[in-house]
């Protein structure tokens, strides 16, 4: 059995990818990493950022809400302390979260020569900032803009990681695509807002969060499948993935790749059941590689 | 960043072997493991539990060979789950968690604990005992029914000091209105503290001139370091995560 | 106490709304009906519809997923069999699921004089039929044109129950109030797939459905926090209430009526309770009426 | 459209008296009410789970007194959640839900069940035993141990036949095969079946030329008739409610 894809040249040892934020930089759980199919790091900024008040989380039995805020050590300081440390065999994508162009431009310049870096992750849907991160995916000409000016600076492999907030995820995906995109991620977290009736002030400190998990996993999985459909570009699912059957589910529902995220948090290890359970699958159903049964759902 | 072992989740497959209620959504578990290496006290476990998405996370109470107790207050629908546990459930647990507290190399030491916060100070008080360092405890809280482990701290302190807030057990008071006037506490060469934030803010307008190590809690997101979910804002500026860089600070460190 | 909150001269005796799909024509638990504020029938469309094949419903622990269909009577079954047996104290309002302006006029036109009827919610977003609904409300212009159209033709309260889906719900928010609508419903379900693995294809018996439930409601708080502070028209919240608490996160959030959905399948009178619940809280906290607290969430 | 008592959902919280393996994924459940009135054969309760938010339909397979019996098969999330529920959990639970199935005027009648179908119609069987009329039970399944009530059917019936898909037990063959070939089957005056859907489009196709009333599933959202969730086609070409139309239909008013 092979569980290889590949997204053009770039080749993915199974469809695991460790979701942005939920793995840290890759520094601790390598033996988990290092059996993924990709790991993507917590969102990079220009400048360092100290984050968000806490609390920072929030959960329910099937979902979690986060307003981390992008807390992390900027392009700097990662490029100088965090990258050398960074010792993983698997391909290695830099999650960028921009403001506007001169960052992006700022970021790439910076990174695309490092061969440790085998990719980018586009954030143009963080909704845990106040500036730039989901305003900026929500809107075509930005996504388009920002795609665009990233594709003319650097030839490895670029994914447009978007939000479905407050905007057609179809056309912000058809934007990133025809601006050379080489992947859609869908999607980032949905806007949230837990509410503290006592103090009656949101619960978390930085006023609303992002909501992830389980529960997200039928939109997420409706999303992939529409824009899958539409758009000749890859598609990277990204929402509460939990167990080997969810990742088939957005393998057939159209996906190329299936993020874990959420899923870390409860257990760092998760990774590794999921792709034994993911193995028993294409075992027991006799599938030779995850190419036999990408978008291959059946219509009703 | 040096690779540390609290840093790689260890799970378990735990047995509940005691439930008992100790107050008013106040329980005692006993949980016995198969397999259990060295905990340090201010050390965490988290469990899972059937009523929220991310782990729960509690303080190891004590220790007797592969038994932990954990004492928890129920304020939610993870501790509220857990609570009705029965005697026999099985339980999914991962730990230790955290760094081991700073162990003085001289006592006499004094504990501060409100409330539910005498549970990680409880071990602390077995370990300190066992290195034969002198230690007293203050315990505050609410109301007498909410004083808990005073029996067990009894058997390891010097001394053990009761407070409630509305006088029912022991003075009368918050932790904080007690501590100053407490003749003991001039030879005391560290504290140890944990309770609400409420009281490490108190604690730090007192600036008792010694170094004191608090506990703290915060909401986790994983636990291992991974999500900066949990920061508690530094005196640098930073946010400091909790669940790897703690539970245990200095005071003087943090901003509260 | 007193729980009353006036929409205009449109007196609700308290904040609470039997959401459209979910407690059928109004013509059983006629006890929990007149308890609430007001009482939404199934969506209503011109000619009758049997709805969707089986199954039509999936669930997780935090979710329900539908697909009905708007399975209903029809106008002219519903007008004459169905109109003359409801029985309520309550204010009725009819959910009307059209698919093109036309479909609006007819109903409207029918049901306007009948003294039955207290008002309409304009259904511009139901995902589960393939001609309109949905696709309607994704567009601000043709929700601008089915709400014009359909104020000049009632002086009845008009409420515009909206989507999130594949669209910027305070755009869509903005044109209905705009165009005369008296309040805004937010949200319909989220679309959403569930897939059976074995079959290769979608489990719902229509091909997807619509997501609702406990764990949307982190997700519609943050749209009816949004979009109340934007336009100048009372919002209706619908999303993931099962409680009290719920209630009053919706009414902080700026919130002036809202809909209990799901929670009825589960418990036919949980209306019931969480009205005792809302009762127990503003004697609690000394809160004399709902426009003490509405939209009085502190920020962050 | 006239009101039913079955319309209006009576909640009850009850206890679980046993929970008792039948087989491979199979369940007894002896739960105790403290309030019961009539409950028909065909009529069902509905338990909440810890597992999934909708409440799960089970039939009711006997009574005595204050104690309903229920037999269920792991299938899911809700099912698994409740078969590992411990002697004396209290359960929250709706019902009794839908329209008993119409009693024959005179017998004797036959039961054929498939599977897990075979548990209402063992409440069945004892109302019809308490009326008098004779009746008979042809039970399938796919293996020996899947055979569940053979006892309590015998103490009951005329006449209990056995068949396994796999010959492990009685007939080799599945229900519809062996059926037609049975000697009892030309007095019989009505059929009740429950099994699964194969079994009933199979058993049309066999057209026994008598009254066959089908003991139908659904998935279900309200279970009382306000959601147009659980609905199954009749021949009318319109959806009719399992929930409160039916679960019992006249197989020949339904579309398989
Ligand atoms: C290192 C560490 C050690 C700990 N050790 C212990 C210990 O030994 N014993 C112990 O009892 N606890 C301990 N805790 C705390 C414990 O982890 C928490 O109490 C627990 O996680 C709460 O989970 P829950 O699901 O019950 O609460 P949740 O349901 O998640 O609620 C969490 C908190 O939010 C409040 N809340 C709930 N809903 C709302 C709302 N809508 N608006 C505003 N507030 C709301 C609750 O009252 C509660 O205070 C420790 C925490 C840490 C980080
Ligand atoms: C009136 C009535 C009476 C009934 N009486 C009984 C009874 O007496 N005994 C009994 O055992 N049952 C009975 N049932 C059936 C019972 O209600 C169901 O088995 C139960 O609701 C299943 O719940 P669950 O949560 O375990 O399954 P779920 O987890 O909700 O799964 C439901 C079904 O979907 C399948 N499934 C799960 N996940 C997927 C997926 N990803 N893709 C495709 N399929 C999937 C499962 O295998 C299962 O068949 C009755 C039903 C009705 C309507
Ligand atoms: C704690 C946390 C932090 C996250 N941080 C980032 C981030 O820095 N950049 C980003 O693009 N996505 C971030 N995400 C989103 C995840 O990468 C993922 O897209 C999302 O959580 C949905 O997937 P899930 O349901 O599997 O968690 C974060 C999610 C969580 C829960
Ligand atoms: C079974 C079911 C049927 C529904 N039918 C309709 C409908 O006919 N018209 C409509 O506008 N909304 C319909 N809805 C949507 C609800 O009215 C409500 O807006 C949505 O479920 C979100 O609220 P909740 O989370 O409280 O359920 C339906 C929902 C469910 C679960
Ligand atoms: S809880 Fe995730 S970093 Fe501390
Ligand atoms: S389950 Fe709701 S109508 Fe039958």
């Amino acid at each position: 059995m092979n569980l290889e894809v590949f997204l053009g040249k770039a080749r993915f040892r199974n469809p695991l990818v460790l979701a942005s934020g939920t793995f840290g930089y890759g520094l601790t759980h390598t033996h988990v990493i290092d059996r993924m199919g990709a790991f993507v790091t917590k969102g990079i900024t220009v400048q360092e950022r100290v984050g968000n008040p806490p609390p920072r989380i929030w959960d329910t039995a099937e979902t979690v809400i986060n307003s981390v805020g992008l807390e992390n050590v900027g392009l700097k300081r990662f490029k100088e302390e965090t990258l050398p440390l960074i010792h993983i065999s698997t391909p290695l994508y830099v999650n960028l979260a921009g403001v506007d162009l001169d960052d992006f431009r700022i970021l790439i310049k910076s990174l695309r020569d490092d061969e440790r870096v085998a990719g980018f992750e586009l954030n143009l849907s963080c909704p845990n900032v106040k500036e730039g991160g989901v305003a900026l995916g929500q809107s075509v000409d930005r996504v388009r803009e920002v795609t665009s000016l990233a594709r003319s600076l650097t030839t490895k492999p670029l994914w447009a990681k978007l939000t479905s907030n407050f905007c057609d995820v179809r056309q912000t995906s058809k934007a990133a695509a025809d601006a050379g995109a080489d992947a859609l991620v869908l999607i980032n977290t949905l806007n949230a807002l837990v509410i503290d009736i006592k103090g009656r002030k949101p619960f978390l400190g930085a006023g609303s969060g992002g909501l992830s998990g389980p529960a997200i996993k039928p939109y997420v999985l409706y999303i992939v499948k529409e824009v899958s459909r539409q758009i000749n570009i890859p598609v990277i699912a990204s929402g509460g993935v939990t167990s080997g059957t969810d990742v088939i589910e957005y393998l057939l529902a159209g996906a190329s790749l299936v993020q874990l995220g959420s899923i870390n948090l409860v257990d760092p290890e998760a990774g590794l059941r999921i792709l034994e359970e993911l193995k028993r699958y294409f075992e027991q159903e006799g599938i030779s590689s995850p190419a036999g049964i990408i978008g291959q759902l059946e219509e009703r | 960043m040096t690779p540390a072992s609290f840093l790689v989740m260890k799970r378990h497959q735990a047995t509940l072997l005691e439930n008992r209620r100790l107050g008013p959504g106040l329980y005692s578990l006993q949980v016995e493991f198969e397999d259990l290496g060295d905990v340090e006290p201010g050390q965490f476990f988290e469990f899972l539990t059937g009523a929220r998405f991310l782990r729960r996370a509690f303080s190891v109470a004590d220790r007797d060979a592969m038994r932990l107790r954990f004492v928890l207050r129920v304020v939610g629908k993870g501790t509220a789950w857990l609570s009705q546990l029965t005697e026999g459930s099985k339980l999914n647990l991962a730990g230790p968690l955290g760094q081991g507290v700073a162990m003085p190399s001289e006592g006499p030491v004094m504990l501060l604990a409100g409330g539910i916060g005498a549970a990680p100070l409880l071990y602390l008080a077995r370990k300190l005992n066992e290195q034969r360092v002198e230690v007293d405890a203050l315990l505050a809280a609410g109301t007498k029914e909410e004083l808990i482990l005073t029996e067990e701290f009894g058997s390891l302190c010097r001394k053990v000091i009761l407070a409630t807030d509305d006088g029912s057990c022991g003075h009368k008071g918050l932790l904080t209105d007690i501590l100053p006037a407490l003749p003991a506490i001039n030879d005391i060469q560290i504290f140890y503290a944990c309770g609400p934030e409420s009281m490490f803010a108190a604690l730090k307008r007192l600036d008792l001139g010694k170094p004191l190590y608090a506990f703290l809690e915060s909401r986790m997101g994983c636990g291992t370091g991974l999500c900066m979910g949990c920061g508690v804002l530094g005196r640098d500026g930073r946010y400091h995560r909790v669940c790897t860089e703690g539970p245990v600070f200095n005071l003087e460190e943090i901003e509260l």
